[in-house]
């Protein structure tokens, strides 16, 4: 997951990431194919040469010999004048057209079965940057036909609804990452489909774990094998306590 | 779409009435030196809006927080803009047997501790329904306390809309006068009172953040009463020796508390790194309501100020340690 | 006028100043009567230890040693959020309601017979402060019935006019200090009155160098003279190289 | 009350357009390093338009504005928030027989230098009604450029109202739906180019801005290309040492240009103070039509650059001296 995601950040772009995986695949980029990527996060620090995985997208770390350590509003600004190229997030729920769950899981607003952090700054980066990110892992309590809570917009209910509720054009969900596949959005329809299926991954097995009926790209690609180099990276320089390549 | 979330106000956008406020709060710079206890007696009132500085577990005003839980403050509301330990410290005051300190939440970010999971006791008072919740973003509660700290009733937003966070927000919508585009306002949040923690302030006040800011320079300017507790103690002529440094000027501050260690189990940059540690145990220990309630007796309602906290969690050894993880973090 | 000026500034008061008379008054109160009073200038600085006289309400001497250099809309922020009691304005021509006109001379705007700098930041301040001083010479072409252009409100058009363009209520101008006169506004009627003159100035003379129609308080004061004190510490401290009280 | 002002916009205030044009910039750290001619050659273009940072003649980027002049660009739009050296500087540029630099300006304060006196020559270009005009206020045209560095396409204000300066400006009227107030709303101001001078910028145009930042703050972020030039050039590790003290990170500059005593002669904090002496010859001179053209050729059309200027006004003795005065006040 974490190489996939690495791999779809180019060089020379902006990104704000959020702790653990999204982290640790930006600063894999950073150390192989975009040396040029800036981080940015969403408390404030921008440009860190982070000496090691923070625990809090507000801690210290996050503008480590930072090139700037501002305010949220500035980082949140940054994104809705449309400087920054992508975001990562992750959720609770996500459905056909990458709408997110991060709030409650439940039918009951005032009584949640689980009541879950809610937003964060989650909802304001799916809207104000171009292009959402999602690493998650693949089971079909997570990737649902119907949302518990829509916390951040998608496509909504699908073409030109993003527009029509008034958040930036252009900008919307770009990759999903899972345990299974990578899979991006169908440019007319904006649902899911499957882009790539890690080795050994049937089309079969991602749909099983999959409430809503998902799409294909044609030709489908195999995701690439993580290499030596990378993963000797990730173990060695970004994550060399496990915390996240050991989960 | 809907002209209007469903969302409740806790507090009115009334910035006519925040200027009279204004108007009749003392400005000159007087000492404001005082105690946590002092400060917290003096300027946090049962029922008032309460909103905390820093980012949930960074640059937090712990030694304020466990004082208002431990005066057993009750009916406040919160904003809740990312709210990680501090949140969970409030809770404290809810189920605890000691009354409903905490009563209605303006939501960005509760419940959970980011990376380090979720608090079950703060899932305990948030999912009984006590508490009365309406939904916003990070960036939408830091744009509320802009608008209130620029004296104005609602500022504009790109994002947000589509959503069920904007269905139970208040949150509003307004037509622009020049593109015709319909763009989603939020309303101003003059809190009641605010805690901030910082690097350095002067007596009167005038005080240094170092690192991320957060909202805290809008959150300053917004709050009706304001305690600010400090890393450090300086003079007003080192304040006057770089005025470019001052990020809240003395005229938005109502108390100063001088708290060494003031953000500790919280990550104080340039400082100290946060206590995993002492906050994996919060996590863990939340899971049996019993040994919570001894836990959170032994640190907070038995102890009489936070230095008895800081001794009872490992003291100057502790901070040392943390010390090191901070400024050596390789 | 400096000094009816200085004592019209309470201890403990905020006041945005300009350069010039404005500021002498200022540093002259917080010398005497306003040891505690906070001077703040609209391009940032603010609690200055003003070495001398600014010359820009822009340059390093409005926070020389001063307790915060901020932007300008932090200041005016502080303004319209209530904060500031006082500030200083002038202008080129003033009418009955305190309107002051610091914007053109003449009767056509894209060819006026004198273009004058414009607002700056006063029909800003003007707007914001609680309370609004004017200090200016007092002669028929200045107090006019009439403005040519209404850069900054005073009254407007008479009682509930600036609450109903949407003006903070309880804002508005508060003293004209001239040399003649220390006038103020009627409560009623909004309209400017004589509060005090000048010693051995007469209300005749005052009205006759005024175009509009002035009213007057009773009983009517007699400006307090300058003291021995006031002087030698506007002529040593304050201003030691004349370029205000010298002229 | 009339619902819109009646003035021009010299801009679009539409955002979408905005976040495209953002989107295309390039943003790698790459070295951005050039000379003066260079940038403006590069960046400023015919019909562009322009804005000046600092605060008329406090931190201004005289050489920048020098070498537009210099290079004779045509048809600009300008902002004229407290615009006075800067101002008058660029009105060497029309009716001196060189076609006419400025077409269109947004005005806030123009023509005058302060407590100086007005401009004879900015009079002149300014009253013969060949400039377009349109009225704003410091803090509406600050607010303007923060709208647009917030990326929404207006913000509202309090003042404003009820004055020939909202009836002659581009700002309108929005209703507030919380309070239904009333508000007046401007529009957000993208400057096609800005120029501002600062303390120190790393090759890449991280700076940082020592003292009052004016409206830097929010114009660096609004416009769409940004000239720097700065007093110091300084290690990126340096940069990286004092993260907090970043005023202006990499992504919004497209060019740095060293220039000490680059706002000259404007006052520059910490460094050296106004040349009153020199801004008075430009009044004097400013009278005598024929005299002023000599003037501004000697000083500007016949020079190669800022350092020439420079020399003609006194060098490093008279920069020395100015030095004093700014270290030394009192």
């Amino acid at each position: 997951m974490i190489c996939a995601a690495a791999s779809a950040l180019e060089d020379g772009a902006m990104v704000v990431v959020g702790t653990g995986a999204p982290c640790a695949a930006a600063m894999l980029a950073q150390k192989t194919t975009a040396p040029n990527l800036t981080l940015m996060f969403e408390a404030g620090g921008v440009g860190p040469r982070l000496p090691r995985m923070p625990i809090s997208v507000g801690d210290s770390r996050t503008f480590y010999e930072g090139l700037m350590a501002t305010s949220m509003s500035d980082i949140m600004e940054t994104c809705q004048r449309g400087i920054v190229d992508y975001t990562f997030l992750g959720g609770a729920q996500i459905d056909a057209y990458g709408n997110l769950n991060s709030t409650m899981i439940g039918d009951d607003f005032q009584h949640p079965k689980v009541r879950l952090p809610g937003s964060g700054g989650a909802s304001d980066l799916g809207s104000l940057c171009w292009r959402v990110l999602v690493i998650t892992p693949h089971d079909r309590r997570r990737f649902v036909e119907k949302l518990d809570f829509v916390t951040t917009p998608g496509y909504l209910d699908g073409p030109g609804a993003r527009e029509a509720a008034g958040l930036p054009p252009g900008s919307g969900p770009y990759k999903v990452i899972t345990s299974l596949a990578v899979l991006g959005f169908n440019d007319t329809t904006k649902r899911m489909q499957i882009e790539s299926l890690h080795p050994g991954v049937t089309v079969e097995q991602v749909q099983a774990e999959t409430e809503f009926e998902l799409g294909c790209c044609s030709p489908l690609g195999v995701t690439a094998e993580p290499t030596t180099e990378q993963l000797e990276i990730l173990r060695r320089e970004v994550d060399p306590h496990g915390y996240i390549i050991g989960r | 779409m809907s002209m209007r979330g469903k969302g409740p106000l806790f507090a009115e956008p009334d910035c006519d009435a925040a200027r009279q406020w204004f108007r009749d709060k003392p400005k000159q710079m007087s000492d404001k030196v005082m105690s946590v206890e002092e400060a917290v007696r003096r300027f946090v009132a049962d029922g008032d809006y309460l909103a905390s500085g820093g980012f949930g577990g960074d640059r937090i005003a712990t030694a304020l927080l466990h004082e208002i839980v431990r005066q057993q403050r009750q009916g406040l509301s919160f904003a809740g803009h990312t709210a990680t330990h501090d949140f969970q410290l409030l809770c404290a005051g809810n189920d605890t047997g000691r009354g409903q300190l905490l009563k209605r939440v303006d939501v960005a970010y509760i419940v959970g501790l980011e990376a380090r999971g979720l608090s079950p006791h703060a899932r305990r008072v948030v999912e009984s329904g006590q508490v009365e919740l309406c939904e916003w973003t990070n960036y939408t509660l830091a744009l509320r306390f802009q608008a209130a700290s620029m004296g104005v009733p609602f500022l504009p937003v790109r994002g947000f809309a589509g959503t069920d966070t904007f269905k139970y927000s208040a949150a509003a919508r307004v037509t622009c006068p020049y593109t015709n585009q319909e763009l989603t306002v939020v309303p101003a949040l003059w809190p009641d009172v605010a805690v901030i923690h910082v690097h350095e302030a002067d007596r009167f006040g005038n005080c240094r953040i170092r690192g991320t800011s957060v909202s805290d320079w809008h959150l300053a300017r917004a709050a009706k009463k304001l305690i600010v507790s400090c890393e450090r103690l300086i003079s007003n002529d080192d304040i006057r020796r770089d005025p470019t440094a001052t990020a809240i000027p003395f005229y938005c501050v109502d108390a100063v508390c001088h708290v060494p260690c003031g953000s500790y189990p919280g990550n104080m940059p340039y400082e100290y790194f946060s206590d995993e540690e002492h906050l994996r145990e919060w996590l863990t220990i939340e899971k049996d309501f019993d040994a919570y309630l001894a836990f959170i007796d032994r640190l907070i309602f038995s102890t009489t100020n936070f230095e008895e906290y800081l001794e009872r969690c490992g003291g100057a050894a502790r901070m040392a340690e943390l010390r090191k993880q901070e400024l050596e973090p390789r």
